[in-house]
């Protein structure tokens, strides 16, 4: 399945989006707009978006502490994330959620997470869901090197695959969880090898490398789509910055920083694109100043936005 | 009205919200080809078929979660936790997700699903088998938790807790199982959130629940011949609790005495206690007493296991001394 | 005496510890390299190496477990938790294996473990990383629970803690650990299971609990002036508790307001409320007032979040209303 | 390492010894005079003697429900564990664990345990006590193949091979977990392949067959004892009885269970003994007697001696 020049310039600009989000949402924490915890993508964005170019808005998605990413490319609308960072009531989540909690459920946005391998089982339930009510589509499931060795996500895995459920489980190895490195956290060289455990295809891809998660993508949500059961698709991919926001980072050296920066997936396939002739730079330069546009205005949407009323605090805790 | 027991009222519920609403499935460890460790699946497998009574490798994480997440996508799962007391490998699902997704994501998600488990001691099966842990789900926001005490509630409860829009955590004391009782057929409801007042009297408030209503009761026949007047409070549910019919009893006895299996250091009696003397402080006449398991693990050994379980005299002495007497 | 913050005064604790004592090692997320994500293990590696400042996976249930274990084989682990909400990853190694070990085999196991955890909202940390969950693990026969207010306690019953036979759940109040104070020099202990008068006062007793320890000081000092006297007591340990001090502080002041930022519903308070009510019930001249949090998850606005923890004027008003003012 | 004739006998002596109990225990069951929960292990005698002849008493072992034939072989007193699941004083708990939660800490004996999947973070802590105190000493983990999707068990085998610790994970693929048959429960066919999932060295071995549990075991005790880390080692046996006593095991067809019956791994020593001239006739006869004499003996002991009195029930919760 090789990826359609729309879809290629979709995608990039996907990419290019969750990189303008989260560079202006890095600005807004350290000028103290934004409360909380910030965890960025910056870096793994052809993760999200090769992935998520494969979907359509019925698929479902369980995402992370490390979600804008996830979100923007699922179709996410900035101006409502960007005013859930703010704790807007305009937000997503009306302020409550806030960057570890953003959810859409009309999109099949099941949530980020701030309980590391909280999701799979939840990808799990959304998948049989798809599976019972005679649905094709799937659920992916985000997670990274650190929640790879959670309990959780090794039982979702298995009962996924003996229910031959329509999942993909894309694992995003940035090679960090907080300051241990995978090496520390796994004796297995490539996270791909779990699946051998529930006898489950894998495929470990570089995950900068937006037309490798793709294909490896398009075939792993086929697979579920006809009823085949889940996949493991691992990524091997880096995060460029601190854990969180204000996370000095002391635990890796500037060089290996700066050998990933090297690989940074969006040049990396705007280099690509131009040379295919998919894009122009005149194409690129709006692309980026249309995506530029929209974040700004989502920063202003989320400045203007009101806060919620305190009374709103016991509101929506039950239906 | 027929006779049946705890268990087959249960399953009653079941099949009858199964075959009313094609979205409503079974998931758990020996739900299936078994029935249930404690019988109350029996015959849903063979009647709703595999795709709607589903048998799961054993970890709670992943088949509790799979319900949260299906609820999520549109389905009313109902799992079955064979014993409460296994909630530690898979609290989190529960709490963090199931009951926090609505309000994190600020209204906009639904989890209709409920969360059955066994609970209780009296058959031997010692410390990890045996716990009543109704407390921690009450301190929960976002989960219902129910705990009936007699076959027609149980099945009224089970169907409401089903087509609640909430996950409801619905506890089921093992003991209970084999009691029999009238059951109204076909559907019928019991709402959550409403005590019932299961013995009416004038001296002394008792809100029992679970295994020891049917304690409190016999403790209240005992007190009756010596002249004491107990009224029986079973909440029935615990969260939402309903205040008004427990204050409504204790300004009418001006004595209460709670009881429950757990034990009673930040048990579920805490809560009652606290709420009567914050909210009826001024209509009572004696001391709040909590009557409930001593501070231990459950014990294995009969006689232990017996002193653990707090019994139909240890009920009337308290109410004894709540009334003076 | 030295000026110290309570996450310093917890890193002394665990140098003095770890310098007396082989045996004694931390294992948990991020505590090595990073030195814990709120810095209370800073240092430790350098100071101890790797063996004995284990950066774990991130595999809750495994780390936890392993302390368990270790205990067990004589070890005296001091496991960090990074939030106290993870609990529901690995609850079971910690209730049904840690705190019951000892029983369940008769006496034959002894299970020296500090499982500490940071807990409470004020940070924007939302629903799954800011929940108050004592009123847990204070249902768990076989565990202690210490939250500490101060660097002084922080410090002296950390080392009480890790020199205790049993397992010990240690929650710290994440707001409280840039907090400064007065903290003794060397090897200095604060007794598990004994209150502390933070304030001494004729008028209210209010029993209030790490970060509300402070909120409930400032809400005296604002009384006096209005005429009031409070007492605060911080119980410190809220397993085993000091019912007697407050029990001899109610008697004197004859009205309790209990403060705390978990829930209020089924919450810490409950307890403490309820055993007044039972055991002090002639002394008390109003209704037991408790100021806790609103039952919800907790949100991540600011304005939510503040309207969600219990303020310093909520306290004082509280007071003012159980004296009548 | 080929197996001793003197240890080939103790290790015949000790599933004998097992049966024995056990045969008891089923009937004092149905008596009512052992209260509560009952799980056999009758058929699976041979994974238990078979790994704990590698061991000595300060090695550790942690255990299941299905705990009598781990706390014999590892050297448990047969009459402290009869008084024991008699809820008697003079049990191995004092009557307050019963059949569930015997333990021996004076043997490494860790605990049965009530639940699933309990025991392999605890014997990796037993493992991380006898590396961190520089004792060669060894952590044992039985659990079944039920007890093999759990999380707990998978973290607690990425945990062991990361920190390369002294413990060997034996798994009893007795093909059910209650009434969910291992092929239901996970896809792999070899439980021993789960061990990918943590570059662990695995073996998958008839567990039936006394002598080659014996050599995997020593194989992967030595490689422990050595510092070189874990091992999984998968045993193949099956459950002869229901899952517990009581159970009437409906899910499972009568012809497999006289196929395994056939395969008991007690005929099956005793036959390669006899060929082997370690045992004679008579010399079996003697091993049986004196078994029965000690199980006899310590039925007896369990009835005459007293209850524990209520007043007991608070006692033991804190040290
Ligand atoms: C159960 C649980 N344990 C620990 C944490 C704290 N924590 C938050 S993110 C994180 C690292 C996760 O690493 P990884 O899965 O690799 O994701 P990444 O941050 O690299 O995207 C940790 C330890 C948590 N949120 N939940
Ligand atoms: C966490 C947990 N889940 C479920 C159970 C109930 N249970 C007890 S034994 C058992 C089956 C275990 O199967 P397996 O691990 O294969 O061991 P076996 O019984 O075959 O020896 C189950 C489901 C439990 N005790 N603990
Ligand atoms: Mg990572
Ligand atoms: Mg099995």
């Amino acid at each position: 399945m090789s990826i359609t020049r729309e879809k290629l310039v979709d995608a990039y600009t996907t990419m290019v989006k969750i990189r303008t989000f989260e560079e202006h949402a890095a600005q807004l924490f350290a000028e103290g707009k934004i409360p909380g915890f910030v965890h960025l993508y910056v870096g793994e964005e052809a993760v999200a978006a090769g992935v998520c170019a494969t979907l359509r808005d019925s698929d479902y998605i369980t995402s992370t502490h490390r979600g804008h990413g996830h979100l923007i490319s699922k179709g996410g609308d900035v101006k409502r994330m960007m005013a859930e960072l703010f704790g807007k009531r305009t937000g997503y989540c009306k302020g409550k959620g806030g960057s570890m909690h953003i959810a859409d459920m009309t999109l099949g946005i099941m949530g980020a997470n701030g309980i590391v391998g909280g999701g799979p089982p939840l990808a799990a339930g959304a998948g049989f869901a798809c599976k019972y009510l005679g649905r094709d589509d799937v659920a992916v499931c985000f997670f990274g090197d650190g929640a790879a060795n959670q309990g959780t996500t090794h039982e979702a895995m298995n009962l996924a695959s003996c229910w031959k459920l329509p999942v993909v489980f894309v694992n995003e190895n940035n090679r960090y969880g907080i300051s241990c490195s995978v090496d520390r956290a796994t004796c297995v060289t490539d996270i791909a090898d779990k699946a051998a455990a529930f006898d489950m295809p894998a495929v470990s891809v570089d995950g900068n490398d937006l037309m490798a998660v793709y294909e490896a993508a398009s075939e792993a949500v086929e697979r579920a789509r006809r009823g085949a059961g889940p996949t493991l698709i691992e990524c091997k991919t880096y995060r460029q910055r601190g854990h969180f926001e204000g996370d000095p980072a002391g635990y890796r050296s500037p060089e290996e920083v700066a050998e990933w920066k090297a690989k940074d997936p969006i040049p990396r396939l705007e280099k690509k694109l131009l040379e295919m002739g998919v894009l122009a730079e005149d194409r690129i330069r709006e692309i980026r100043a249309g995506v530029l546009a929209e974040v700004e205005e989502a920063v202003r949407f989320a400045e203007e936005s009101p806060l919620p009323d305190p009374s709103e605090v016991t509101e929506d805790v039950y239906a | 009205m027929a006779t049946m027991t705890f268990a087959d009222a249960l399953n009653d519920a079941h099949r009858i919200e199964m075959r009313r609403d094609p979205n409503v499935f079974v998931v758990g460890e020996d739900v299936g080809i078994y029935g249930g460790i404690f019988g109350v699946t029996k015959g849903l497998l063979e009647e709703f078929g595999e795709m709607r009574v589903r048998d799961t490798p054993i970890t709670e994480s992943a088949f509790v979660g799979c319900a949260v997440g299906a609820a999520a996508a549109g389905l009313r799962p109902v799992a079955e936790l064979m014993f409460v007391d296994f909630i530690g490998v898979c609290l989190d699902q529960i709490y963090n997700q199931g009951a926090k997704m609505r309000y994190m994501f600020g209204g906009k998600a639904r989890i209709p699903l409920v969360l059955r488990a066994s609970c209780g001691a009296g058959i031997g099966a010692a410390a990890q088998h045996s716990q009543c842990l109704e407390a921690w789900f009450m301190h929960v926001p976002g989960l219902k938790v129910v705990m009936p005490s007699t076959p027609a509630d149980a099945k009224g409860l089970l169907i409401s807790a089903i087509r609640d829009d909430n996950p409801v955590v619905f506890l089921e004391h093992k003991l209970l199982y084999a009691t029999e009782g009238e059951v109204p057929e076909g559907e019928c409801t019991v709402p959550l959130g409403k005590a019932d007042v299961k013995r009416k009297g004038e001296d002394v408030t008792v809100v029992a629940t679970a295994a020891m209503v049917p304690k409190a009761l016999a403790a209240a026949e005992t007190l009756a011949a010596e002249g004491i007047g107990v009224e029986v409070v079973d909440p029935r549910t615990l969260l939402p609790l309903d205040e008004e019919t427990i204050l409504a009893s204790v300004k009418k006895t001006h004595r209460l005495v709670v009881v429950h299996e757990a034990v009673k250091f930040a048990g579920p009696g805490g809560e009652i206690a606290a709420m009567v003397a914050e909210k009826a402080f001024d209509y009572l006449d004696a001391p709040i007493l909590r009557v409930a398991a001593p501070f231990s693990p459950v014990p294995f050994s009969p006689p232990l296991e017996q002193a653990f379980i707090p019994s139909e005299e240890r009920i009337a002495q308290a109410v004894r001394e709540v009334v003076g007497a």
